[in-house]
């Protein structure tokens, strides 16, 4: 019962201005019944999706943080075609042919360089891109196969079974035996890495979805379905899914950083990416290492914060829009 | 529930057996130079040799049923790389001690410091603590753990003139490392804690009991409290069982001698008896701790019984 | 009969803040509460029949405020009672509460010996084995047989009406002036509803009470009430003794509400039924509510509020149908003969 | 009633078992009863009664354990073949409780209401579709322009008349309305009650109507079926039940009638049931027809007494 | 040494380590930081001084016969086995080299050096493969109690080096056989005979060795008690831990070197640590199995031309390279030859001087004027020859070796940027951190590849074997770049140029002068035709430490480095002037004690 529809308001409005001014006589006698304006009388048109909008652009802050991400995003793919960038991984030279090894940030470095010169600049950007990059890969991945088991696994009574059988077996395997087998076979890369984290990582989103599909399961309107022989991929479809938009998205959101981090304990137990492709875990493993002196610690915080700025933005989205897309929250 | 909980047990030995089959084939498929040291000077007979004597060419069945043959036996084996021909468990069983007790120690200052701000944070929704435990619950999941802990590491042993390293002997080097692997249990415990206990804050006997006048903090103590606290005990084993397993990062800041990065250490070296033993104690512990977590759930709640199987959470 | 009035409603409005938008849950209600009586309000969902009441005890959600009137009980004003520490000395004390739902109205991992005793310790200063001894004859009062063994146990060992009968024991442990209970036996069977409003009666005769009753079921109206509250859109629409409101109603939504009952409905025809819905409480509401779902509503009622018209010293009514200036319009006649159709038929 | 009446649906010695082996729940227990074409049918009992899984069980929704349904001589519980099965799905419709749960909330009425023709695949074109939901809508008193809607956006009665209108877009004649009015408020309740008479009266339709509340059951029923514990102690024409209630749980029920009219309500007796009154240790309860139409759950000695009862 | 401290024996060392022993069964382990251990604990037969000169360590003297075949030991009386307590055993006699040899033998006990051991000594092999069962007819024989003779395949003019590794260490025989398999599992389940014991070993928290009392050196033993303590973040922390006075030695790494040097408190507690005898080398592959995307085919035509190989040759600048590790004096560890400086030397002169590698030795092989010149020239002859340019270089590196990624990056940017894009196209590839030369080097799965060796014996014939042709069956040869399949290079025989100079090398064994000068030529034969590009030597970095880093036992090879005895600590660390200045003043007594001993 969102806004009132806007015509029937101003309708509304000019039949009580006329009203108001009737004489006493006039206004005692029947005004006639409209059994169809009575059907219609208390409510209004309404978009899902247009007020999950709606509630979400209310909160400012996730507003501004999407934005931000917006900017971030885009920047980390433009920023190596913008003239004067440097690219990440060339390594910058003095006039006599050495390397300008961990210069503080500045105006010609404004990151400065780490300790073979490279420009940290950009290679915090393309370490958040490619960052982002096994974050999205990773969390949507995850996302599709996670849905489709977890509704599989919640919604077909005889695969519950098998599937928690699955599941615990497939918990149970440390990961590190997985990805170190991984890499070994297909080398430390992007797609290894991803590889890897799908792996196991859309086990937890697969349990969560079939937790709430176990809820809405055999809800009335679930019920209804089947007594009008709704097949079961249109029930999934239609009847559960749209349920879970709202957890889904939260997860997703919540999925691109913890990917990321991830990422930075990978690289901590050394099955990380290697250096030659700045990402954001190999930086600030990079950078640790400089904690100790004072003057270089910039080379981990400016990765840090990346990062921080990353997980935060998408921590916070995620939440924004859980609850904006939940229509409780639509009144 | 004697009867529940056997049935249970066997599922699980299933799942285990099944678990440890998966993890001793994968472990067949890892290169052989990682079972050396000296790979790049041995010549081929020894390669071979050595290979034959800890019977990684006989085909995988046979290595399995060798496998089970000795587990049956009550043995876990001899660890072959991290410390060859020492007994499994008795490696183990000397790092344990100390993760265990930190572990809990951890978890008790998680727990002590965890829910009374997710109280707090609860109580005055959006007052003060709850814009703090915000502010922390951020910090923690945004910056990497191996970053905070470092900075907690050099700074706070400088300000307090505490050890860097940790010693067994001296109580007070104990007290970083458990503190620092608390911090992210404190930041999980006070998001769960306040999250349950604003659900159960707008539960109807909430209603009744502010109606019966009740005040508002024995509300919070001794009604939504506890009720909040219910769904989160049901993790807590488990959630021992990671803290343990996944203190990497502090055990090797402060030379903790734990088992925290010991799967990981052994993995990389193809330690295949001490993976499988590791990796068959943790799937164990976890499964109990699931166990365990489904008990104290019933222990704590009235309405939960093993008789009705349970139902979905 | 000049009866003493116990609390006493003024003027009272209640606005909810939700999200920024203003809804307009009590527009301006006055309402005296007699000692003794039981009131019983009547009205469709979403008429604020719950909010009011709520307004009494200060438990209105924390988006709500009282943004006019006074509610005097006691020489008091509640309406300005701020802190929960003036606010105890009112809760269970003096007015205690029956809510809806006994499923959910009791926490779920106590006790029901403690729920109770929680309550005796709080109101009556007994502690120990003593409020333990209070707690259960209060139940053996509800009706719950062996209640020595019984206060041991948990709610979910209890059935629906068995701890609907808790729930009012709590509520009645508090040894309060006024009991209000929130639709206290919508969610059980009717036999179980029947016992329990026996309960209540009798309880109401032990314990001396003033009681206000909410509901939708006129049945039970017509069961407990002294006098009838109807609402309609955060208003009372029509008040007055029993009798007058079922016998001689005078407010066009109590004749729907009446109309529309099964009981007067004859086998194969149509029942009367109410068009429509009820109006948002978003949106400002001029004139008369229900003007829009009104068959016989008059120009007047899109345009001006109606006043109350008395129909008796006791009857009152918020209708231009009662201006003398007003068609003279007659109550559906089914409902003339509500009497007879209602009980000639058992 | 008409005298040649054809029987719609027969549930014959139904038995619902819910658990596994070892703890069994027996929700329903030997129902045996017949739905005649074009009447109500009225089920009263009280919560848990196991009201709702016959009606289940009816729609093959709750798996049945024992006994036989037959829909027009056809049996149709236990496995049936396809082609039955969707013949049945159309043939057979519930009306939820719930409204609010019932409906997919996440969907726009239009889809809500034609789920079922999708699934039959009776509709070839869009245009056709869009035709029939307009019509269904129609046909429930709500406007076609709601098509576009989402069901929250709607009173319980109108969710309530979506509903129907899903139902009836299958062209059932035979619907299950298990407690539709229920969750509704008062006054909205006469309007989903003249709707389904309205319907049955157009398209002559049988109900199976499930409710607690006998004043409604008693406007709209023909003939009503009391249940107790998964066990039917009495069915008989309406007025007949009302006036020569037999089994005392029938009499409790009824006594505890709220009637709106304070006069009849002060002075009204409450009878309480109680199932120690009946001794059945010797003589076991049998269902038996009493009078044409009658039946009541007893042993010998009680009918011997009932008959006595509908002499006076 | 500068500010040294008088000697006592009460002075504890203190330091971190990151890497556990994973045994100390000194027969059994071949990695280096598990020899530590065996290196301090027991003695063996010989033992150098700080000059890298032979000194009578168990055996007070020694003899051969004249076919060199035959060695006999004659034992030090009175040296006692100790257990970790401190608590005498038993005595150390002839036998306990021949037990310890017989365990070492036993293929069961999979010893990881047992290779060394019976590459030179008669019938060892043949017992390890079991062709051989009675223990007697192995070349190692106890006379008496203090009489060992030992009976050698064939001559063998190093083998007298050998002897300081620890396969050629004794054990207690009985103790042997009372432990088995576990001997050497912790610190009790040893018995020294040497400078120090393991008093405490607690594993992943610290090591104690203690001085041993029972010692029949001891005077000679200066430090009290080294402690290392357990932290695998020792990278990071080390250098914290230095500052506040926790402990003694600290790396520092290049990425923190900078600051260290700023910052007057520390700018002068900074020095080098010391090269050791390890070399590095780019490696051209003559067999390359990688990948199609790598273009294989295209690569067997480039390698195979020797302008291309030396257009990359002189067109590496290896200080630039080098750098990325050492940013300092990247000069100092520029190694010339394979072979590095201060393995064996001919009467004081070394062998990176003799013969044909003395040419070689003197430059710098980064000429960026010749390589263009090369460059030029091979493109030509690629085109015509069918290769595609740019030639993918394929270039694996080890992700968990510290700026080994780094320094691939640099090495592409250089060398790319010196030839053109459009001539080679170097492309590094992370190899996997697991079984790394398995996957990359030895599977022949890179084009050009940094790679290293390290010697086994005190002879220039230990850095042959990365080289050594296969034989007929395919195997016994080295695996690193397969230089017997280069097109061309052939004599007159029909077989490999590099072959012959080898085959004529090692079948020189009682000349030295013509052995070394045989080896040289074959060695300047892989350089000059640039089959390999060398690289520089093996060094920990810069480090602060207490430890004076030249006075401990020097020895190219084995574990005579890791030894304590005879070291002292600094009363403050040296700073890089005093290091230099102590370098350059051990050089000139090396030099000399080396002359004097040949004598
Ligand atoms: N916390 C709140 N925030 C916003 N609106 C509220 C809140 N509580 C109640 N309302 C609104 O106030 C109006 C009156 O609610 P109330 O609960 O008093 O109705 P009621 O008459 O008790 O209905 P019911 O019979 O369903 O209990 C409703 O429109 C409701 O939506
Ligand atoms: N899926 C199920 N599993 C186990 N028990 C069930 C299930 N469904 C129903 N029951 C049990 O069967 C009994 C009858 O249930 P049913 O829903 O048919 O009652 P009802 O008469 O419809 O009650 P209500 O008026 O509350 O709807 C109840 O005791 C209920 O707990
Ligand atoms: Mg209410
Ligand atoms: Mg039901």
């Amino acid at each position: 019962m969102a806004l009132r529809h806007q015509k029937t308001a101003a309708v509304e409005d000019s039949i009580n201005q006329s009203l108001k001014n009737l004489s006493d006589d006039e206004l005692f006698t029947f005004s006639g019944f409209d059994e169809a304006a009575a059907e219609r009388s208390g409510y209004s048109d309404y978009s899902y999706w247009r007020s999950t909008f709606q509630v979400f652009l209310k909160n400012k802050v996730a507003l501004s943080l999407l934005i931000l991400m917006g900017v971030i995003l885009l920047f980390t793919f433009i920023q190596p075609m913008i003239p004067g960038q440097r690219s990440a991984t060339e390594i910058f030279n003095d006039a006599s042919g050495m390397q300008l090894r961990n210069l503080q940030p500045g105006g010609e470095f404004w990151f400065g360089t780490n300790s073979i010169g490279q420009d940290l600049w950009s290679r915090v950007w393309s370490g958040t891109r490619t960052s982002l990059l096994i974050g999205f890969a990773v969390a949507l991945s995850e996302a599709v196969l996670g849905i489709l088991m977890g509704v599989l696994w919640g919604y077909v009574r005889k695969l519950d079974r098998l599937f928690t059988e699955i599941y615990n077996v497939l918990d149970n395997i440390p990961q590190t035996v997985v990805l170190i087998l991984f890499s070994y076979i297909m080398r430390p890369s992007i797609s290894t890495l991803v590889f890897a984290m799908c792996l196991t990582g859309w086990l937890d989103m697969a349990r969560f979805i079939r937790n709430q599909i176990l809820i809405i399961r055999d809800r009335d309107y679930n019920l209804a379905s089947r007594c009008l022989g709704t097949p079961t991929r249109r029930i999934m479809l239609k009847n559960l899914l749209p349920y879970l938009v709202s957890v889904i998205m939260l997860r997703m959101a919540l999925a691109i950083p913890a990917a990321i981090g991830n990422e930075v304990f990978l690289t901590y137990i050394g099955l990380g990416l290697p250096v030659s492709i700045p990402s954001l875990g190999n930086l600030i493993n990079e950078g640790r290492v400089l904690m100790t002196s004072a003057a270089l610690r910039y080379q981990l915080f400016f990765p840090a914060i990346a990062l921080s700025v990353v997980t935060i933005s998408f921590y916070i989205i995620g939440n924004a829009f859980a609850d904006a897309s939940d229509p409780k929250n639509h009144v | 529930m004697l009867k529940y909980t056997a049935k249970r047990l066997v599922q699980s030995l299933i799942t285990l057996f099944i678990i440890i089959t998966i993890v001793f084939s994968l472990m067949r498929l890892m290169p052989v130079e990682g079972y050396f040291q000296n790979f790049d000077k041995l010549d081929k007979n020894q390669i071979h040799t050595a290979l034959q004597s800890m019977g990684l060419l006989d085909p995988l069945p046979i290595q399995l049923k060798n496998f089970y043959l000795q587990i049956l036996h009550g043995s876990l084996g001899n660890s072959m790389i991290y410390r060859p021909n020492v007994p499994v468990m008795e490696i183990i069983g000397s790092k344990a001690p100390v993760s265990i007790f930190m572990g809990l120690a951890s978890m008790a200052i998680a727990l002590l410091l965890g829910l009374p701000l997710g109280t707090a944070m609860a109580r005055g929704k959006s007052g003060f603590w709850d814009k703090f435990g915000t502010a922390f619950i951020v910090f923690i999941t945004a910056v990497p753990a191996a970053v905070y802990y470092l900075l907690v590491q050099l700074y706070f042993t400088d300000w307090f003139g505490l050890p860097i390293l940790f010693s067994a002997a001296n109580p007070v080097s104990w007290v970083l490392p458990t503190v620092s692997l608390s911090l992210g249990n404190i930041a999980y415990y006070a998001m769960w804690l306040r999250r349950y206990m604003v659900d159960e804050l707008n539960k109807d006997y909430i209603r009744l009991a502010r109606a019966k006048g009740v005040d508002s903090k024995s509300i919070m103590k001794n009604h939504v409290f506890r009720n909040a606290f219910v769904p989160m005990v049901q993790y807590l084993p488990t959630s021992l069982l990671y803290t343990i397993a996944g203190s990497i990062y502090i055990e090797s800041l402060y030379s903790v001698p734990g088992m925290g990065g010991l799967l990981v250490n052994v993995i990389q070296r193809q330690d295949n008896n001490m993976v499988q033993a590791l990796v068959l104690i943790y799937s164990a512990v976890g499964i109990v701790g699931l166990l365990l977590g489904d008990v104290l759930m019933n222990l704590m709640d009235p309405r939960i019984s093993f008789v009705k199987k349970g139902g979905a959470r | 009969m000049e009866q003493e009035i116990i609390l006493s409603v003024k003027d009272l409005e209640v606005k909810f803040n939700l999200r920024g938008r203003i809804l307009h849950a009590i527009r301006g209600i006055s309402l005296d509460l007699y000692k003794r009586e039981s009131l019983a309000i009547v009205g469709e969902s979403g008429s604020g029949k719950s909010v009011l009441v709520k307004t009494f005890m200060g438990l209105l959600d924390a988006n709500g405020t009282i943004t006019n009137g006074e509610i005097r009980y006691d020489g008091k004003d509640l309406s300005k009672l701020k802190t929960e520490k003036e606010w105890l000395a009112v809760r269970g004390k003096e007015i205690a509460m029956v809510l809806q739902d006994p499923m959910t109205s009791l926490n779920p991992l106590k006790t029901i010996g403690y729920q109770i005793c929680e309550a005796i310790e709080l109101h009556q200063g007994l502690k120990g084995a003593e409020a333990k001894a209070a707690a259960v004859s209060i139940l053996e009062d509800v009706g719950i047989p062996d209640a020595e063994h019984r206060i041991h146990q948990y709610p979910h060992e209890f059935s629906g009406g068995m701890r609907q009968r808790v729930v009012i024991a709590i509520a009645v442990a508090c040894r309060p002036k006024i009991l209000i209970c929130d639709e206290p036996t919508t969610a059980l069977d009717v036999t179980i509803q029947a016992q329990i409003l026996k309960l209540l009666k009798d309880l109401k005769e032990k314990y001396d009470l003033t009681t206000i009753y909410i509901t939708h079921d006129l049945g039970v109206v017509a069961n407990v009430a002294d006098r009838i509250a109807v609402m309609y859109a955060g208003d009372i629409v029509e008040i007055g003794k029993c009798e007058e409101v079922f016998y001689n109603p005078r407010h066009p939504y109590t004749w729907a509400l009446l109309s529309s009952l099964p009981q007067l409905g004859v086998k194969g025809e149509n029942l009367y039924s109410i068009k429509g819905a009820p109006p948002n409480l978003f949106t400002h509401i001029e004139g008369d509510a229900f003007a829009p779902r009104n068959p016989r509503a008059l120009k007047i009622d899109f345009v001006k509020r109606p006043p109350y018209f008395d129909v008796s010293p006791t009857h009152k009514a918020r209708t231009w149908l009662l201006d003398p200036r007003a068609p003279k319009v007659d109550p559906p006649e089914i409902i003339q003969n509500l009497r007879r159709e209602v009980s000639g038929n058992v | 009633m008409s005298e040649k009446k054809t029987p719609v649906l027969e549930v014959k010695d139904l038995k619902v078992t819910f658990g596994t082996k070892k703890q069994k729940f027996t929700a329903v227990n030997g129902v045996s009863f017949t739905i005649y074409e074009g009447e109500t049918f009225g089920l009263v009992g009280e919560s848990g009664s196991g009201k709702t899984t016959i009606g289940r069980s009816i729609i093959r929704i709750n798996p049945t354990s024992g006994g036989e349904i037959l829909y027009k001589g056809q049996k149709i519980n236990g496995p049936i073949p396809k082609e039955l099965d969707r013949e049945l799905t159309r043939r057979i419709q519930m009306i939820f409780q719930d409204p609010m749960a019932s409906l997919n909330e996440r969907a726009k009425v239009d889809y809500i209401v034609s789920e079922g023709l999708y699934n039959c695949r009776r509709c070839q074109s869009e245009a056709q579709r869009r035709e029939e939901v307009d019509r269904a809508l129609t046909d429930v008193g709500l406007l076609p322009e709601f098509a576009s809607r989402f069901p929250h956006e709607f009173s319980g009665g109108q969710r309530q008349r979506i509903g129907i209108a899903r139902a009836l877009i299958m062209q059932p004649d035979f619907i299950i309305a298990d407690e539709p009015i229920s969750a509704l408020d008062v006054s909205i309740r006469a309007q989903v009650l003249n709707l389904l008479s309205q319907l049955q009266k157009k398209r002559g339709l049988t109900y199976l109507f499930i409710a607690h509340d006998l004043s409604v059951v008693r406007f709209i029923s023909d003939r009503i079926a009391v249940i107790h514990k998964g066990v039917l102690v009495e069915l008989a024409e309406t007025e007949r039940l009302f006036a020569h209630p037999l089994h005392p749980y029938t009499r409790a029920l009824l006594s505890a009638i709220p009637l709106p009219d304070p006069a009849a309500e002060k002075n009204k007796q409450l009878l309480v049931y109680d199932p120690e009154m009946h001794d059945y240790s010797v003589n076991q309860p049998i269902w038996s027809e009493i009078e044409p139409g009658h039946f009541v759950l007893a042993n010998e000695p009680e009918l011997a007494e009932y008959r006595k009862i509908l002499e006076e | 040494g500068c500010g040294q401290k008088a000697a006592g024996s009460s002075e504890n060392y203190r330091k971190l380590y990151s890497e556990e022993f994973t045994t100390m069964n000194y027969l059994i382990s071949g990695s280096q930081t598990e020899q530590a251990v065996a290196a301090n604990g027991v003695d063996g037969l010989i033992e150098y001084d700080k000059y890298g000169v032979v000194q009578p360590g168990l055996a007070e003297k020694w003899e051969t016969s004249d076919d060199q075949l035959t060695w006999t030991f004659h034992l030090r009386k009175g040296v006692k086995w100790v257990d970790s307590t401190g608590k005498e055993v038993a005595d150390v006699k002839a036998q306990d080299f021949v037990d310890a040899a017989q365990y070492l033998l036993t293929d069961t006990y999979k010893s990881e050096t047992a290779n060394i051991f019976y590459s030179v000594v008669k019938n060892a092999e043949d017992y390890y493969n079991k062709k051989i069962t009675d223990f007697s007819q192995v070349g190692v024989k106890a006379t008496d109690d203090s009489t060992l003779v030992y009976t050698l395949k064939k001559p063998t003019p190093y083998f007298l080096s050998m002897l300081v590794y620890v396969c050629f260490l004794p054990a207690n025989g009985d103790f042997l056989k009372e432990k088995g398999a576990n001997f050497g599992v912790d610190n009790a389940s040893l018995l020294y005979n040497g400078a120090y014991l393991l008093t405490t070993y607690e594993p992943q928290v610290s090591h104690v060795y203690t001085k041993n009392d029972k010692y029949w050196d001891k005077d000679k033993v200066y430090i009290g008690t080294i402690t290392e303590t357990y932290n695998k973040e020792k990278n990071t922390l080390a250098p914290e831990m230095y500052k506040r006075g926790e402990i003694d030695q600290a790396y520092i790494s290049s990425d923190i070197l900078d600051q260290w040097m700023k910052d007057d408190a520390t700018k002068n507690l900074v020095s080098p640590s010391r090269s050791q005898c390890y070399s590095y080398f780019y490696a051209f592959n003559f067999n390359p199995k990688f990948d199609a995307q790598y273009e294989p085919d295209n690569w067997t035509k480039a390698v195979n031309n020797e302008n291309f190989r030396k257009s990359i040759f002189y067109g590496l600048d290896r200080i630039k390279a080098l750098s990325v590790a050492e940013p300092y004096n990247p000069d100092k560890q520029l190694l010339n030859t394979v072979t590095p400086p201060a393995l064996v030397d001919l009467n004081g002169t070394d062998y990176t001087n003799i013969g044909d590698l003395k040419a070689i030795t003197a430059r710098d092989s980064f000429q960026a004027d010749e390589a263009k010149k090369y460059a030029e020239k091979a493109k030509t002859e690629l085109k015509a020859a069918g290769a595609t340019l740019p030639v993918k270089i394929l270039m694996p590196y080890n992700p968990t070796t510290a700026n080994w990624d780094k320094e691939c990056q640099v090495v592409e940017q250089q060398l790319e940027g010196l030839l053109g894009k459009d001539y080679i196209d170097i492309v590094p590839e992370a190899g996997p951190s697991t079984g790394f030369l398995s996957a990359t080097r030895r599977a022949g799965k890179y084009a050009l590849m940094k790679v290293n060796f390290g010697p086994d014996y005190a002879d220039p014939q230990t850095f042959t074997d990365p080289f050594q042709p296969n034989d007929a069956n395919g195997e016994g040869g080295g695996n690193y770049n397969w230089p017997e399949k280069v097109q061309g290079y052939t004599d007159a025989d029909g077989s490999k140029t590099y072959s012959n100079l080898l085959k004529a090398a090692m079948g020189e064994s009682l000349d030295l002068s013509k052995r070394y000068n045989a080896f040289a030529k074959a060695e300047a034969f892989l350089i000059n035709n640039a089959f390999v590009i060398p690289y520089g030597l093996n060094t920990d970095g810069y480090q602060v430490t207490k430890r004076n880093e030249f006075d401990y036992q020097y020895a190219p090879f084995g574990v005579s480095i890791l030894r304590y005895k005879g070291q002292h600590l600094l009363e403050k660390p040296m700073s890089m002037d005093e290091y230099y200045a102590a370098e350059k003043k051990w050089n000139e007594e090396r030099a000399a004690a080396l002359a004097k001993a040949a004598k």
